[in-house]
Formats: structure tokens, C-alpha cells, sequence
């Protein structure tokens, strides 16, 4: 339990990613399919970005002359990863949701089973 | 903020769904400048604050330039009512 | 000069790509000529590395000359060319050159006043499909998957009807494939605080059978097994090749699925260590399995369909199970086998489906029962078509061959004989369609040879795409005869210690 | 062990918060809800990366995660449906997703006890590759923020693939959606896409002052950010994405022929690939000089001051590229999306 505490943040991404997963393969509804996807980077993302998190360390900028104290400062590394997976995330959503478009036009639905029922006509 | 929340999830109108996301957009702000003074780095914060702000305005005016096209300011149809939880 | 080979692999078709998008706009005619001019640059760098890599050794690359020098660890993007990646880069970008050169005349044909960007897209896939083989950073491999998988989504997408739906699909599929990926990467890193692959894999063994390195193992492949649709995962794939136009199938098809089992051996073999796989055995047998299910699976529905095309494509399936099975019997054999056979599959499917593209060009499409006549019709085709299925059935002098060969060694060396049996009975499935076939193209019809039958006209395809059939054919035949060299001065070197004959 | 400083509590509430806008978002019938709750989901995420010290991906997620991909939802929204069709039956397959969902949610909570302390600075991660970043940025490129300077620079290939990505969306959707724009039967009959609206829309006044008031504002803030993203949190993407939503802020506020008759879509495009463009000419220029591709040190002949100015200098060049393509694909997107490709009108 102390341990769940402590790292209650992984709790919440298992928890993000277990309802992205969910709502990308059970739903039925291709926006939501698509809204489920988002849901599931951004959980990936809070991973990526609490395990470079540092207790008590200020933003990873620079300011007056001092040199820098490793300790004092958050890590940048996981910070560049992840401003990388928002920038690949919004590329795909919008991809996504241009099929998505598409395909509305050739069935006037966004009902998977719908689509499918149409196409084997 | 989860007053606010819950006007978004039951609506009834399209307009209490906007205001309510307006408001949490503004408390956002308000919070991440309460964030930017507990680091003490207030100058880092502002910059996102006033992106945030910008972009928050933007969605707001695309929503509502949505129902104006739709004609839709009025009480939803009961088909897009059906809020859960 | 040669220190700078290993970027020159790549830059070719990045900067090919981003100067086709400019003559798209100016000078349409100009975005083949130079996707190809970038693909010939990448593809003699890839083949000189063979040479350097069998002769000295790997290859390293700092990319902005962040190496180690200032430090413990990697602080740059670190790009790699050894044993075990140097045959899949020539192969990769060889493969890309002759499609697209073959693509130019279905391009014009199916997607006439759509093709503004289709180059483009063609020379991204294949910038994302050499980065995977060439980068030597996890996280790198990641955002070189979604380059890659990006521009497929879109080729795929330019086929008309039902490859909307087929795309969304897959798009689905293959985010969830690369998010579990990401996913896995950052549980190595929370172990080990680096993602270059050298680093991380002298860092691991330190670290035991730490529970988040498990899960981290599993997820990865996972990520992998969605992006190569291996069996549980394997919907997306048949519909997303048949629907998508022809020349998208024809590079998607070979290529895509080969580098996602390329990122699995690496990961399985540098990054963890076979040693690893060995020490969870449980897993083992299930992948085995696995992999048994699906070359059953994949052969099953190939015997069902009635096109070309969908056929060609659960043959895919099938040979993913070949590639996943060889690498999880980890020992020699198998391992070389696994190594061999993603080589020789990228190029006995890129044949099959140059063949195939040839035949729908003509033909219109590819139902089996409009085959009828086919090997009068263009006989140079059919001859080519041939030799790609006795090549996939395994005929002895054929690169399909040897692959089977090894893969069978490897099986009976671990005692999995459920593997061994799928094999030979996705050889028969092969064998069977191969001769449908001949029946339907070669017997059904009168032989117009024989006094007073009517003439079947000659119906060639082009040579623009002829000329690249035959020689992808010919050249499962030259594979084949070179293997030896091939197994004995570079996949013997990249198989781990311990393992080689 | 609780974290000890405010700023943890600040956190654990919006972490709670935030799954639940996640469940709310996806469990809203009405799409254009869900669309919205999602864009305030986005901000709260922004808000817990802030928390966490991470400026820079708060900053990128309230531009790129929270702005723009909430308008692209609307804008396809506005060309399709809003409402969702109740269908009876499928429980089964959701439960049985649901199983395996929770299964393989198990199955990650098992590394667990495995993780270092949520915010440990000697896990690891902080203790490996970090340091170096912390310790060397300015001796080696000369740039406060540590972000910028492994984003351009140590990891900058990363960030010209990233860039390519952006390109690849923006080509992809141009090719998806604009070319052979055929009208099949359901495009113009179906009455969810509304008939002309009964009033010209761009005449609320308020609005279209209002915006065409702020938006020299917006791209002058934008330029700083891009131009001062050495020293404070910002770069080519925040301010790319400003920039573009700036023009897509035109486009929705007045219409989408008022836009295209100050851009126009071959400019746009091929502003598109002279961003990448210029990324791959400065690593290639690198690649000529002598150095290794991306390497900006050996710049330091041709831009002023000595080696680490010249990595600055080559950021910032690098960050401008990337701010062109990034400001412009937003804009292609934007407009394919809302206006179905088509370009006639639209969101």
C-alpha cells in the first residue's frame, strides 16, 4: 500500500492507457476509436514525464551565472521524448480523423458495424 | 471546477457545455500561475498562460462558430442527450 | 568519405522526398526521376556497407558528433551498421529502387490526377522502413516506425472504396502497436536512464530478471507483433494489402512487415540477449506456438480465397510465422534461419507481388478464374510468377529453399516438431495453389499450339514493369545460390556468442 | 512516503481529475460533448505537466494537444455527425475487451514495486544520460534552456524526423482528402451538413473585431517564442503552432475564402516542405563543412562567434524551419479538415 502511494502516478497511467486501449477496441464509433487513441498517448506521455520528474527541482531552465545543480534542476531528456510522441500524436489524430471524413462520405455513418454491413453488400 | 464539469457532461444547452469549458479554461490559467508562483519561476509560467489563453479562445470561438452553423442554439434534440455517468 | 555511409543510407530518400514535394507543385514529370535518383544513392551506399561490413566490422555513426567521447554513456542519436542489419538495408532499399521503378506505370494507371504526393509518400515510407533498420537509438526506432507507418496509412488510403476503411483500420492497429512499443522503451529506461542500444545492453545483464524489464520485453514485442501482424494481430493486414492500389501493395508488402521483424530480432537479440529468452522458457513455447498457429491460419485462408491478391497477401501471415518461430527457437540454426528468411521473404514477396501487379495490370484485377489463358497471354510474367512460388514452396535452388532448410534444422535441434509440421504443410498449401494455377492459366483453355485451336493473342506487361519482375525473380534464384558466402561472413558473425556453428 | 513539497499535492487531485474528464469524455453520447470535454482534458494535462517542471511539453500540449486537435475533432464534426447511433447487443465484445484490458492492466501494475519513487533525482533515468545535458548545455552550446538545446542539438535528429512527421500528416491529409474530390450521393443531400446558414455568420461583429484585433498580437507573441526559445520555455513547435493558429483563428472567425484569398494552398504547401527543407539543408550543410550530419559546431566559419555561438546559432536556425512547417501543415490540415476538402467553405 505505502508503495501504491508513493507511485500513485504510474497507478493513473495504467489507468489513462487501460481506457484509451478500452474505448480503441471496443467502441464502435470511429471519433471515439480516435478520442480513445489521444487518451492513450497522453497516458503514455504522463508516464514518460513523471519518471524524469525530480522532488523539489525547478523548470529545466538555466537562469543567472551560477553553474547548474544536477539535483535542483528537472530532467530534460524524458521532456524532449515526449514533446516528440505530442507532435507524432497530433499527426496521427488528424490523419485519423481525415480517413474518418472519408469514409463518412462513403457511408453516412460512423458505426463500424454499419460501414462493414455496407460494404458486403 | 467539477461544478463546472458538470454542466459540461449534462449540458442541458450547448451554451452551458461552452460557458462551463470557458470557466475551466480560466481556472486552468489561474492555475497554472499559482503553479509558476510554487516554483517560484513566475516568468516561465507566463508565457504558457498567455499561449493557453490564446488557444483556449480559439476553441471556444470554433465551437460556437460550430452550433451557429448547425442552427443548434437551442435545447439539444433528446438524441444527444444521453449523457452517462 | 565512407565514415559518412551510414547517413547517406538514409538522406537519400528523405531529401529525395522533400525535393519531390517541391516539383509536385512545378515540374510533376520531375518527382519520379528523383525519388529514384534517391533510392539508386541509398541503395550503393547500403550495398558498398555490406562489403565494408563483412570485410571490418560495424559501422558507427554520431549523428551532430554527439558519441561518447565526453562521457560515460551516448549522449546523441547513435545510428549502426552490422552483421546483423547491413543485408536487410541493401535489401530494403534495392527492393524500394526496382518498385519504384516498376510503380511508375501502375501509378499512372490506377491513381491518374491523384499522384501529386505519391512519390513523396513512397520515399518517406522508405526513409522510415531504412531508419528502423539502421538506428541504433530505441526511442529513435520509435519515431522512424511512425514515419514509416504514416505514409503506409496514406498509401493505403489511395486506393478507392474499401481502403478507407482498411486504412482506419490498420491506422488503429499500428498506433497501438507503436504506443505499446513506446510504452515498453520507457520501462527500459526507467531501469537503465539510457536508449541508446549499445548502452542499454551492456547495462542489462547487471540488472537480472527485474520484473519491469519483463513487462518492458513483453510489451515491445507486442508493439512489434501488432506492426508485422503476427497471429493474434493479423486482421488488419489482408485488407489493408488488397484494397490499397497496386504499387503501394507492391512496396508495402515485402518490406513493411520484414523491418518490424528486423526491430524484433534486434531487440530479442542485441538489446535483451538470447540467454534472456532462454531464462523464460514459458513464454518460449507460447511464442512457438504462436507462430505455428499462424503459418496454419495464413495457409487455411490462402486456400479459400478465390484472388490473386488476397492470397498473396495470407501468404504474408504465413511467412511472418516462419520469421517469429526461427527467432524464438533461439538457438543457431533457427536464429540464421529467422535472420536468412527476412532477406530472402522481403524479396520472394516483393517478386509475388511485382508478378501479381503485372497480371492486374493487364487483366484488370485478380480472380482466380480470369486467369484463364494467362500463360499464353504473357508468358514471361507467368514464368517469373513460377519461379516466386517454387521459390515460397521451397524448390532447391531458390533462396526459399535454404531458408526452410535452416528452419527445419533449428526445429528439430529444439524438438518442436509442431513447427516442423507446419512448415511442410504451408509448402504443400503453396504447392497446391501454385498448381490450381497452372490448371486455371494453363489447362483450361485450348493449347493454341495444336492445329485448329483459336490463337490467344500476346498481351505482355510493359517492360518498364517486366524488366523489374524478372529480375527480382532471377534474383531468388541468385540468393539462392549465394547463401553460403552470405551465412558464412556475415549472419554467422551477427548471431550471438555461443551460438554459432 | 508522501512527496514532500506543495507542489505534489498539487498534482494528485488533477491526476484524479483527469481520468475522470477521460471517462466523462468517452462516455458523453453527443460527440461534439465528448470533443469538447476531450480539449479540457488536454488542459488539464498541460496543468500536470506544469506541476512537474516539464514547461516546454505543457507549453506544446496547450498549443498542439489541447488547441488545435480539439478544432480538428469540431471541424470534422462539423462535416459529418455529432450524434452516435444506440445500437443493442456487443456487450459481450466490450466485456470481453474490457477482461483483457484489465488483464494486461494488471499485468503492467506488476512491474510496480520494480519503479523507482515517483520523483527520485538518483533513479535511473535522472542519474544516467541526464547530468550530462544539465551540466554541458552551455559550455557546449551556449543555451539556458536545456530543452531547447537536446531537442535541436544533442537529439536534434530526432527533431527533424519529428518535423518530417508533421510534413508526412499534412501531405497525407492533402492527399486523403483534397484530391479527386468526388461528390457521391450522400455528400451535399444529407442534412446533418447544414444548408448555407440562414444568416452570413461572419457577421457577428464582436467577434470578427475582436479577432482581427488580437491576431497581430498572436503572431508577434508567436515570433518571441520562437526567437526567445533559447531562454525561455518555447521553440519552433509552441511557436509554429501559434502562428498557425493565428491564421486558423482568421479562418474561423471570418471565413475560410477570406484566408485563402491572402494564402494561397500551393504557397502554403510549399512553404510546408521549405521548412524540412531547410532543417535537412542545415544538417546537410554540416555534413559539407566536415563535421557529421547536424553537426553545427563546424559552422562556426560561416555564422559569427566561435563553436558553442555556432551551435546556437544553428538552432535557432533549425528552430525557424521548424516553425515554418509546423505553422503552415497546421493550416493545410485545418483547412482540408473543416471544409472536407473541398476549400469552399467550411468551419
Amino acid at each position: 500500500m505505502e508503495n501504491l502511494i508513493a507511485n500513485f502516478n504510474y497507478v493513473i497511467v495504467v489507468i489513462l492507457m487501460m481506457i484509451g486501449l478500452w474505448s480503441m477496441l471496443a467502441q464502435k464509433n470511429l471519433i471515439k476509436k480516435c478520442i480513445g487513441m489521444a487518451i492513450f498517448q497522453t497516458g503514455i506521455i504522463l508516464f514518460f514525464i513523471s519518471i524524469g520528474a525530480k522532488r523539489g527541482a525547478k523548470v529545466p531552465i538555466l537562469t543567472g551565472d551560477e553553474a547548474p545543480v544536477v539535483e535542483q534542476l528537472a530532467n530534460p531528456l524524458t521532456q524532449i521524448l515526449m514533446l516528440t510522441a505530442i507532435v507524432v500524436g497530433v499527426a496521427t489524430l488528424g490523419m485519423a480523423l481525415a480517413l474518418a471524413q472519408k469514409i463518412y462520405r462513403q457511408h453516412a455513418s460512423f458505426d463500424e458495424d454499419e460501414i462493414l454491413e455496407n460494404q458486403r453488400k | 471546477m467539477l461544478l463546472a464539469l458538470l454542466r459540461a457532461v449534462k449540458g442541458p444547452t450547448v451554451i452551458d457545455r461552452l460557458v462551463a469549458i470557458n470557466v475551466i479554461g480560466t481556472k486552468s490559467i489561474v492555475l497554472l500561475l499559482f503553479a509558476g508562483i510554487l516554483f517560484g519561476q513566475l516568468e516561465m509560467f507566463v508565457d504558457i498562460a498567455l499561449g493557453y489563453g490564446l488557444l483556449n479562445y480559439i476553441v471556444s470561438i470554433a465551437a460556437s462558430r460550430y452550433y451557429q452553423h448547425r442552427r443548434c442554439l437551442e435545447p439539444e434534440p433528446p438524441a444527444g442527450r444521453e449523457a452517462q455517468s | 568519405m565512407t565514415e559518412q555511409l551510414p547517413i547517406i543510407v538514409i538522406l537519400g530518400p528523405l531529401l529525395a522526398a522533400i525535393l519531390s514535394a517541391f516539383a509536385a507543385w512545378f515540374r510533376p514529370k520531375w518527382s519520379h526521376p528523383l525519388v529514384v535518383l534517391g533510392l539508386a544513392v541509398s541503395c550503393a551506399a547500403a550495398l558498398k556497407l555490406v562489403f565494408i561490413v563483412a570485410g571490418e566490422g560495424a559501422q558507427n555513426y554520431w549523428l551532430g558528433g554527439w558519441g561518447n567521447q565526453a562521457h560515460d554513456y551516448v549522449v546523441g542519436i547513435q545510428i549502426t551498421v552490422d552483421s546483423l542489419n547491413t543485408l536487410l538495408l541493401a535489401a530494403v532499399s534495392g527492393i524500394a529502387l526496382l518498385t519504384a521503378l516498376y510503380a511508375k506505370r501502375l501509378v499512372d494507371a490506377e491513381l491518374a490526377g491523384r499522384q501529386r504526393y505519391f512519390y513523396a509518400l513512397f520515399s518517406l515510407l522508405v526513409t522510415g522502413l531504412l531508419g528502423i533498420g539502421i538506428t541504433g537509438d530505441i526511442f529513435n526506432l520509435y519515431v522512424f516506425m511512425e514515419i514509416a507507418a504514416l505514409s503506409s496509412y496514406v498509401l493505403i488510403a489511395c486506393g478507392k472504396g474499401r481502403a478507407y476503411m482498411a486504412a482506419f483500420n490498420y491506422l488503429i492497429m499500428g498506433t497501438m502497436g507503436a504506443c505499446l512499443y513506446l510504452l515498453g522503451v520507457g520501462f527500459i529506461f526507467v531501469k537503465t536512464g539510457t536508449l541508446n542500444i549499445d548502452d542499454v545492453s551492456t547495462l542489462l545483464p547487471a540488472l537480472g530478471q527485474a520484473q519491469a524489464l519483463f513487462v518492458g520485453f513483453v510489451l515491445i514485442l507486442l508493439g512489434a507483433w501488432a506492426k508485422m501482424a503476427f497471429f493474434p494481430f493479423h486482421g488488419w493486414l489482408p485488407n489493408a494489402y488488397a484494397h490499397a492500389p497496386t504499387a503501394s501493395a507492391a512496396v508495402l508488402a515485402p518490406l513493411a512487415t520484414k523491418v518490424a521483424v528486423y526491430a524484433m530480432l534486434r531487440i530479442m537479440v542485441t538489446v535483451y540477449s538470447i540467454d534472456y529468452i532462454l531464462d523464460s522458457p514459458g513464454i518460449q513455447s507460447v511464442v512457438l506456438l504462436l507462430s505455428s498457429i499462424a503459418i496454419v491460419v495464413g495457409s487455411f485462408f490462402s486456400l479459400t480465397q478465390t484472388n490473386l491478391k488476397l492470397i498473396a497477401c495470407y501468404f504474408v501471415v504465413s511467412e511472418i510465422g516462419y520469421m517469429v518461430g526461427g527467432a524464438w527457437l533461439a538457438n543457431g540454426p533457427g536464429l540464421t534461419g529467422a535472420m536468412y528468411h527476412v532477406v530472402a521473404d522481403a524479396a520472394m514477396t516483393s517478386a509475388l507481388f511485382m508478378a501479381v501487379g503485372c497480371i492486374v495490370y493487364r487483366l484488370g484485377q485478380a480472380q482466380l478464374n480470369d486467369l484463364q489463358g494467362a500463360f499464353f497471354k504473357m508468358p514471361v510474367t507467368m514464368a517469373a510468377f513460377v519461379v516466386t512460388m517454387a521459390a515460397l514452396i521451397g524448390v532447391p535452388p531458390t533462396c526459399g529453399f535454404f531458408s526452410k532448410w535452416y528452419l527445419i534444422q533449428g526445429a528439430a535441434q529444439a524438438g518442436v516438431w509442431h513447427f516442423v509440421a507446419a512448415l511442410l504443410l504451408s509448402s504443400l498449401v503453396k504447392a497446391i495453389i501454385l498448381f490450381r494455377i497452372v490448371e486455371i492459366g494453363y489447362n483450361r483453355v485450348p493449347h493454341p499450339a495444336v492445329e485448329g485451336n483459336p490463337a490467344i493473342p500476346r498481351n505482355e506487361a510493359p517492360l518498364s514493369m517486366l524488366i523489374p519482375t524478372v529480375a527480382m525473380a532471377l534474383g531468388l534464384i541468385a540468393l539462392g545460390l549465394a547463401t553460403s558466402p552470405l551465412v558464412n561472413t556475415i549472419i554467422s558473425k551477427a548471431l550471438p556468442d555461443g551460438l554459432a556453428p | 512516503m508522501m512527496p514532500s513539497l506543495p507542489i505534489w499535492q498539487f498534482d494528485l487531485p488533477l491526476l484524479v481529475l483527469v481520468v475522470l474528464f477521460a471517462v466523462v469524455a468517452l462516455s458523453i453520447r453527443n460527440l461534439m460533448g465528448a470533443a469538447i470535454v476531450f480539449g479540457a482534458y488536454s488542459f488539464m494535462m498541460c496543468l500536470i505537466w506544469a506541476g512537474m517542471g516539464a514547461v516546454d511539453v505543457a507549453f506544446t500540449e496547450a498549443a498542439v494537444g489541447a488547441g488545435v486537435s480539439t478544432v480538428f475533432i469540431v471541424s470534422t464534426i462539423y462535416n459529418t455527425s455529432a450524434t452516435m447511433k444506440r445500437r443493442p447487443g456487443g456487450m459481450a465484445f466490450k466485456l470481453f475487451i474490457g477482461v483483457v484490458v484489465t488483464v494486461a492492466g494488471g499485468f503492467l501494475l506488476s512491474a510496480l514495486p520494480d519503479f523507482p519513487d515517483w520523483g527520485d533525482p538518483n533513479s535511473p533515468v535522472n542519474a544516467t544520460v541526464a547530468p550530462y545535458y544539465i551540466t554541458h548545455s552551455i559550455p557546449d552550446t551556449h543555451v539556458p534552456n536545456l530543452v531547447t538545446s537536446v531537442l535541436a542539438d544533442y537529439r536534434g535528429f530526432d527533431t527533424l524526423l519529428e518535423t518530417v512527421v508533421v510534413f508526412i500528416a499534412c501531405i497525407g491529409i492533402y492527399s486523403i482528402l483534397r484530391i479527386e474530390p468526388a461528390r457521391t450521393s450522400i455528400d451535399e443531400t444529407d442534412e446533418e451538413i447544414a444548408a448555407p446558414a440562414s444568416y452570413d455568420p461572419t457577421d457577428s461583429l464582436i467577434v470578427r473585431q475582436a479577432s482581427r484585433f488580437m491576431v497581430p498580437f498572436m503572431q508577434l507573441f508567436a515570433l518571441y517564442v520562437i526567437a526567445h526559445g533559447h531562454y525561455s520555455p518555447g521553440g519552433g513547435f509552441q511557436g509554429g503552432v501559434i502562428l498557425g493558429a493565428s491564421l486558423i483563428l482568421l479562418a474561423v472567425s471570418f471565413d475560410l475564402k477570406f484566408l485563402l484569398s491572402r494564402w494561397r494552398e500551393k504557397s502554403l504547401m510549399l512553404l510546408v516542405a521549405t521548412g524540412v527543407g531547410l532543417y535537412a539543408a542545415v544538417g546537410l550543410a554540416c555534413l559539407f563543412m566536415g563535421g557529421n550530419f547536424l553537426d553545427y559546431g563546424t559552422l562556426d566559419a560561416v555564422l559569427p562567434g566561435k563553436q558553442d555561438m555556432a551551435r546556437s546559432h544553428g538552432i535557432l536556425l533549425v528552430e525557424i524551419g521548424v516553425g515554418i512547417t509546423v505553422m503552415f501543415s497546421m493550416l493545410a490540415i485545418h483547412i482540408n479538415l473543416a471544409s472536407n476538402g473541398r476549400l469552399e467553405r467550411g468551419l
